[in-house]
């Protein structure tokens, strides 16, 4: 069961403590709502083994649980508790801002992970570390302009757009990068709907139903994330319409199944594991004092049904 | 003799609801120092009267004259600002709140900015409460005082204002005779200031010991107005119901069968101990005392609703173990609860669905409910109960108190029981169903059932029982034969005055 | 309630006993399992705990009363969050845009004024229709929610305000702006119900309509007044909070009245209304986020936060059965 | 001449209200928009409003017996979430019947509470909401659940077509005329309106009212499984928090269909038009080019609307009488 796990877990790192004196440094963490998709989850899982794979490290493990209130009181929490870096997956890139402000005026620096914060407050934190979302998005529209390029439809086709949660700037991103990009490779091919499927499979499938039924041409559909792509997926499968080329974002085991399946073209590989590993090593390097570039992307590659048998299948 | 000026006279009222005349100008006049009967069987229009009188309702015609000035209330407030007090029949007391709050409930005294003046409401409060002689005081909750207790409350209300009227709804109904006794005190009090009281009963006992007039309402009617001490029990019923009424008791004259029900040394809890008695197929055992004497909690616990602490139950002979109703009713044990409305009927069903409800299992099709066979039954009692409704789809909500009554009883004699147990089986009743009722009672016991009637009111439980099982405080005091009861000894005998017979 | 000790709360309502267990509970557990070093009863940590008790304690300070009414308002996540939008948004406009800071306090008042004007659409509804507030106000949740959404799509609202952040991080003799607003709120609510006309009245209208009716108080108005307050707190709630935080999402308040209800219940406040205790409100707010922090404290994770969170509410409803039952020959109805 | 007095005019639009309200609506998105009543999309709208009707289906037992279910958004995470795991690990079969177990047991539990123990069901059901879902986290450590094998035949349930029709929409009907005829016909069916109507008199009718309300909760239970098999069916694939918030949606269609949420009225049918009527509410909006969130503003007034005509029928006058 997790709580005993964790629990065990804790005793572990506590008597790690007690009997090898204390750790370098204490990290608190104060991640976006665990559990709600397994992308985060995977992140939570790698992110706690990592930690205490790192005998100098005591991670403080929180959860926003989707809420701005909990995470600003978390955030507080930890400056209170004293730790020496926090790590925040902001809720909400705006709403977080004057938390972290107070964290660095307690001389706690902040890395912000997976998702940026607000240009506003860029001045408050020492780095950010996850994925480049506008580049994800630019590629993501790289793909599916490549392969209508490759079927011919380039010049005619109709795209809708399903974008992740608003207000979240991982969607705002990509949906960014990839509105930007389309026009660039592929100018006659027309978005002809946006509608956001908050990450989520459900919402995005019904989203997919009612595209379906308003439009009778669909030849593409670009999803912020694998999730919500398969779950577009379901609901053309669901209404016999075949032929349409899905490209998401997020490689998912899911996504990564249905294109083998050769039901889903495309999309950017990106790992949680990475995504946790570097966040913890960019809050390591900064507590070092090394130089840490402020946008510290790591790398995430286009797949496709043509390249998918150079990556293993994603855990998540 | 010059006539005073009356406090208070209706003139015509007429009130309509949606398909009802429930008042058909009526005219009333109440005089200073007087107490006014207002009697009528149920359905007669009192209710909505008063409501009209107490600024609840408004007239559609007629007027409402206080001290021969034409008044229009809109509200309760309104009518209490001219002296008009009402005091509830039901209890109509927040239980959480002091006696105190309840007593100004609406009209609290305040200092400014909204805020109640504390010292000024005890201290009128207190006031109050020592004219009325209660032994608890302005501070205390409510739901910390007994229901006669609280009935006080209700009463202390009237007192608060100078009250030109005070009308009183059956306010007799849970108190006990010491009780009474300061209630009728407070009324002659009133009276002495030059009060005018309105006295709303069916005790006939009460109406004419304390009563100067008597006004009679019929289908929304007024029916016209006597001095009490010019008419006579049966006079009143015959103006109420508009013919004469047998209430003369005829002897049983049927063998009585053999012993269906017995008790031995029932107890449960605080509720009531030691209890034992009989009774015989074919005999009406009338169990009486006052409220709280334990006389339903008995009945209660006969039906499975009660654990018992000690003590055994025989039917026919055999002890049996009764845990719950389903228990009861597989036993052939059925129960006339106390309370029709919260405890013996589904308002928002039909007629039939309810009196074929603790049946359902059994008369079924299949895995259907058999529903030509529940219209079947419903058909049967309807016609041999006389029960008046428009047919079976009808909701029990839209029937008068008696006839909702009469499906309640239908819906277990229909149920074939051994022992039938009633309580109360009138309460709230107008008397031209309650003879129907007893009649009823005495017919099923004349064909060998075992009935128990439990009643609060004297006459009934002696016009109906063979024998009497007399109660105080969770004992059995005394069981009366049919021929040595009198008033006096039953008095005595739920009062606590005579010992254990 | 002249000498209010210890001693006298602690009988008067077992929430605090509850809140006393959880602390020695967690200061405990903490000892061994936390990674801090500094102990859970820390004076900072439990003044940061009546901060971030006050988003949802000031509501709940408004559901009390609503309950204690007899009534329950579920809309009030969706109010919190149009108030939020209404704050952020009157700062924003170019209309105020001449007036530099003197934009707050217009600011504070329109989102005050538009909460209080949709508690007043609730309570008008059920005053006027007699549909029952419960689904009165399921409907206005909808509804309010989808109000939400007009604004700004699914966008959020933003606007930092550094001016009113500072405020609000201000501490005023130790304790935090917010914490100042919780408790200023509770004390007026308490003087309401247990000082005012209005507030005794609220509660014989909880305790038994019909008397109240007979007694000639108009019950419409009353619990017209108190849909306003629990709205009106609602968005001071929403206040309090954005002027920290500078930014709104549409979801922001989402089962937001869950909470509240719970904490409201863990008081000891009966659905069926009547009775209940201001004070023991705050006692059951408390108790919720002490929960949540001892148990981050601890290291539990989400899952178990929410096991617990739901077992409790479920154990505090049979305890207090048990503690009332009478005994075995009780009338089994 | 039809004539109709006001009273008359009152009383009619709280029998028959909410079914011209349907109608009216069906009219209005007809005219607006051609594509509303065709075929392809009706059936689509029937097959999207299964899952929330068939759970409104067990809702309408809880809330005719006088109780209320916000548990079952979370209850049907979990059977989603539990079927799609075990699953791959021991296969269709024994996955759906170790399913329907489990969610039985969490429905017996809440029946148990709230039924035998008389504990209040907003409050029982607001802990279950919680709790559950911390089961549903634990049990699945929060990751996704997904079916490997994507041509498993238990994709049957949500996707495949018996003669045409969806079988999410046969499985809606035919469950919603076999619950319809318990509710309205079986003795069953009678003790629930009476214990809804007057718990205290069905009890002194010898109905038991715990069992009853305890089979309330197993029937809604079973309706919840049911949502959540054609729900992993659906996708063969699902996230944590599938149901979230779904319990207030089927509240709201099951008051839509003028169940009393004090219990003892209320019927299947009612919901089913209930149901539907929000589905085809939301479809029309949608291809109206409205946004979704349009829906939850016009929600909100049928629903008062649809009470409010239902209470004032009853009373006879429009505007309450309250002070």
């Amino acid at each position: 069961m997790k709580f005993k796990t964790s629990l065990a877990t804790a005793v572990a790192t506590a008597s790690l403590v007690l009997s090898g004196g204390a750790a370098a440094m204490t990290i608190g963490i104060t991640q976006n709502n665990v559990g709600v998709d397994s992308y985060q989850t995977t992140y939570d899982k790698a992110f706690t083994e990592a930690a205490r794979a790192n005998p100098n490290i005591d991670a403080v493990v929180l959860d926003a649980g989707g809420d701005v209130a909990r995470q600003i009181a978390q955030v507080e929490d930890l400056i209170q508790q004293g730790v020496d870096a926090i790590i925040i997956w902001p809720t909400n890139g705006e709403a977080v801002v004057p938390a972290v402000r107070k964290a660095k005026r307690a001389g706690i620096p902040v890395i912000v992970t997976n998702s940026n914060i607000s240009k506003a407050g860029f001045d408050f934190i020492s780095a950010f570390s996850g994925p480049d979302n506008v580049t994800q998005g630019k590629r993501s529209a790289e793909i599916m302009c490549d392969k209508f390029k490759s079927m011919g439809i380039a010049s005619t086709a109709k795209v809708v757009h399903i974008t992740g949660q608003p207000g979240y700037t991982t969607a705002t991103e990509r949906a960014e990068g990839f509105e930007n990009r389309l026009p660039e490779v592929c100018p006659q091919v027309t978005v002809i709907d946006t509608q956001p499927g908050d990450w989520n499979r459900e919402k995005s499938q019904q989203v997919m139903e009612a595209f379906l039924v308003k439009y009778d041409n669909i030849d593409g559909v670009y999803a912020g994330d694998d999730n919500m792509g398969v779950g577009a997926l379901n609901a053309a499968k669901a209404a016999g319409r075949d032929g349409i080329i899905f490209v998401g974002a997020t490689n998912f085991a899911v996504g990564y199944e249905a294109m083998a399946a050769g039901e889903y073209w495309g999309s950017i590989y990106q790992s949680p594991v990475d995504d946790a590993k570097a966040a913890l090593q960019t809050a390591v390097d900064v507590l070092n004092g090394k130089d840490v570039p402020f946008l510290n992307y790591f790398d995430t590659p286009k797949i496709t049904q043509d390249n998918m048998s150079n990556y293993t299948k994603p855990v998540f | 003799m010059n006539t005073p000026t009356p406090v208070l006279r209706l003139e015509n009222i007429v009130k309509t609801f949606p398909g009802v005349r429930a008042l058909d100008g009526v005219s009333l006049s109440v005089l200073p120092g007087e107490v006014h009967a207002l009697m009528g069987e149920n359905g007669a229009g009192k209710s909505t009267l008063m409501k009209v009188l107490g600024g609840i309702h408004q007239p559609d015609e007629g007027q409402v004259i206080v001290n021969e000035r034409p008044v229009v209330m809109n509200g309760p407030l309104e009518a209490k600002a001219l002296g008009i007090v009402f005091i509830h029949q039901e209890l109509s007391l927040a239980e959480e709140l002091s006696v105190a709050e309840n007593v100004y409930l609406g009209e609290l005294p305040t200092k400014g900015f909204g805020r109640v003046d504390w010292h000024e409401l005890y201290q009128k409060t207190d006031a109050i409460l020592a004219k009325l002689k209660v032994g608890f005081d302005a501070k205390t909750l409510v739901k910390d005082l007994s229901i006669a207790n609280q009935q006080m409350v209700e009463i202390a209300r009237a007192l608060t204002v100078e009250a030109k009227v005070v009308i009183f709804d059956e306010p007799t109904a849970s108190l006990t005779d010491a009780e009474k006794r300061v209630l009728f005190d407070v009324i002659s009090d009133l009276q002495a200031n030059d009060v005018g009281v309105v006295y709303i009963s069916h005790r006939m006992e009460e109406i004419f010991k304390i009563t100067d007039r008597i006004s009679v309402l019929r289908d929304g009617q007024y029916q016209g107005s006597v001095a009490t001490k010019d008419t006579d029990e049966e006079g009143v019923t015959q103006m109420m119901i508009g013919r004469k009424l047998d209430l003369t008791r005829k002897e049983s004259n049927h063998e009585l069968g053999k012993i269906a029900l017995e008790v031995r040394n029932l107890s449960s809890g605080k509720a009531f101990n030691d209890v034992s008695f009989q009774v015989r197929s074919g005999e009406v055992v009338g169990f009486y005392g006052l409220v709280g004497a334990g006389r339903t909690e008995i009945a209660e616990t006969l039906f499975g609703l009660r654990n018992k602490s000690s003590g055994e139950i025989l039917l026919n002979g055999e002890v049996i173990d009764v845990k719950s109703p389903r228990d009861a009713i597989e036993k052939g044990i059925s129960l006339v609860p106390e309370d029709r409305k919260g405890q013996g009927l589904v308002l928002g069903m039909n007629c039939r669905d309810n009196m074929t409800l603790p049946q359902v299992d059994d008369i079924t099709a299949g895995p259907f409910v058999a529903e030509g066979a529940e219209i079947a039954i419903f058909d049967q009692y309807r016609d041999s109960l006389d029960i008046r409704t428009p047919g079976w789809k009808q909701d029990v909500g839209n029937l008068s108190g008696g006839n909702q009554q009469k499906i309640v009883i239908a819906k277990w004699l229909s149920m074939k029981p051994n022992v039938l147990i009633v309580d109360e089986p009138t309460r709230g009743i107008d008397v031209g169903s309650k003879s129907e009722i007893h009649k009823l009672l005495r017919k099923l016991a004349s064909k060998g059932l075992a009935v128990i009637v439990i009643s609060s009111e004297m006459p009934e439980v002696m016009h109906v029982s063979d024998r009497i099982v007399a109660m105080y405080s969770g004992r059995v005091t005394r069981t009366f034969e049919c021929g040595e009861v009198t008033e006096d000894n039953l008095v005595q005998a739920i009062s606590g005055v005579s010992k254990l017979a | 309630m002249k000498s209010i000790n210890v001693k006298v709360l602690l009988k008067a309502s077992p929430i605090w006993i509850f809140i006393l267990f959880e602390l020695v509970f967690f200061s405990v557990a903490g000892s061994y399992l936390s990674l801090s070093d500094k102990a859970f009863m820390d004076v900072d940590n439990m003044l940061l705990l009546l901060k971030q008790s006050a988003p949802i304690g000031i509501i709940a300070m408004g559901m009390a009363i609503i309950m204690i009414n007899g009534n329950i308002d579920l809309s009030v996540g969706a109010t919190f969050a149009i108030a939020a939008i209404v704050l952020l948004e009157t700062m924003s406009s170019p209309m105020f845009e001449g007036l530099g800071d003197w934009v707050i306090p217009i600011a504070w008042g329109a989102a005050l004024l538009v909460g209080t004007l949709l508690g007043a659409i609730n309570g008008l509804i059920a005053w006027k229709t007699g549909v029952d507030a419960f689904i009165v106000t399921l409907g206005s949740m909808l509804g309010f929610r989808g109000l939400v959404f007009m604004f700004n799509g699914e966008n959020p609202t933003s606007h930092l305000n550094w001016t009113l952040v500072d405020f609000a991080e201000a501490q005023f003799l130790g304790l935090h702006t917010a914490t100042w607003f919780l408790l200023v709120v509770t004390a007026a609510i308490w003087y309401l119900m247990n000082r005012t006309v209005h507030g005794r009245n609220a509660y014989a209208i909880g305790n038994n309509r019909e008397a109240a009716v007979n007694a000639g108080i108009r019950v419409g108005p009353h619990m017209m007044i108190n849909f306003m307050l629990i709205g009106f707190l609602a968005a001071l709630s929403a206040v309090v909070f954005y002027s920290e935080s500078g930014s709104v999402n549409p979801n922001d308040g989402q089962l937001y009245e869950l909470w509240i209800i719970t904490a409201v219940v863990l008081g000891g406040t009966k659905l069926t209304g009547g009775s209940g205790s201001i004070l023991s409100t705050l006692g059951g707010v408390i108790a919720i986020q002490l929960l949540r922090k001892g148990l981050g404290h601890i290291g539990a994770d989400t899952s178990t936060v929410n096991l617990v969170i739901g077992s409790i509410l479920i154990l505090v409803l049979f305890l207090d059965r048990q503690i009332n039952i009478k005994g075995r020959e009780e009338l089994k109805v | 001449m039809l004539r109709l007095s006001k009273d008359e005019a009152i009383r009619f639009l709280g029998k028959q209200g909410i079914l011209a309200a349907f109608v009216i609506f069906m009219l209005v998105f007809a005219l607006a928009e051609a594509k509303f009543i065709s075929a392809d999309n009706v059936l689509s709208v029937i097959r999207s409003s299964a899952i929330i009707g068939v759970m409104a289906l067990g809702v309408t037992f809880v809330v005719v017996s006088g109780n209320l279910d916000l548990s079952i958004g979370s209850m049907m995470s979990f059977s989603t979430i539990v079927v799609l795991d075990l699953h791959d690990k021991i296969g269709p079969v024994l996955a759906i019947l170790a399913m329907f177990s489990l969610t039985l047991l969490l429905g017996a539990l809440i029946g148990f509470l709230v039924g035998y123990l008389r504990l209040n069901s907003l409050i029982v059901t607001l802990g279950m909401l919680s709790a559950i879902h911390g089961l549903t986290l634990t049990y699945s450590g929060g990751k996704n659940m997904d079916i490997s094998d994507k041509s498993s035949w238990f994709s049957f349930f949500g996707q495949d077509s018996v003669m045409g029709i969806p079988v999410p929409i046969l499985i809606f009907a035919l469950l919603a005329a076999l619950l319809g005829i318990i509710l309205s016909k079986t003795p069953f069916g009678r003790k629930i309106y009476a214990v809804g109507g007057n718990g205290t008199a069905a009890t002194f009718s010898g109905i038991s009212r715990s069992k009853t309300v305890f089979f309330c909760y197993l029937i809604s239970s079973f309706c919840v499984a049911t949502a959540g098999l054609i729900q992993a069916s659906r996708s063969l694939g699902s996230q944590n928090t599938v149901g979230q918030g779904l319990e207030l949606e089927v509240l709201a269609a099951v008051i839509l269909g003028g169940a009393s949420l004090l219990g003892g009225a209320g019927t299947i049918a009612k919901t089913v038009v209930g149901v539907l009527m929000l589905g085809f509410i939301q479809n029309g909006l949608l291809l109206m080019g409205l946004q979704f969130y349009v829906q939850f503003v016009v929600t909100w007034v049928i629903i008062i609307l649809a009470v409010w005509l239902d209470i004032a029928g009853k009373r006879g006058k429009l505007w309450s009488p309250l002070a």
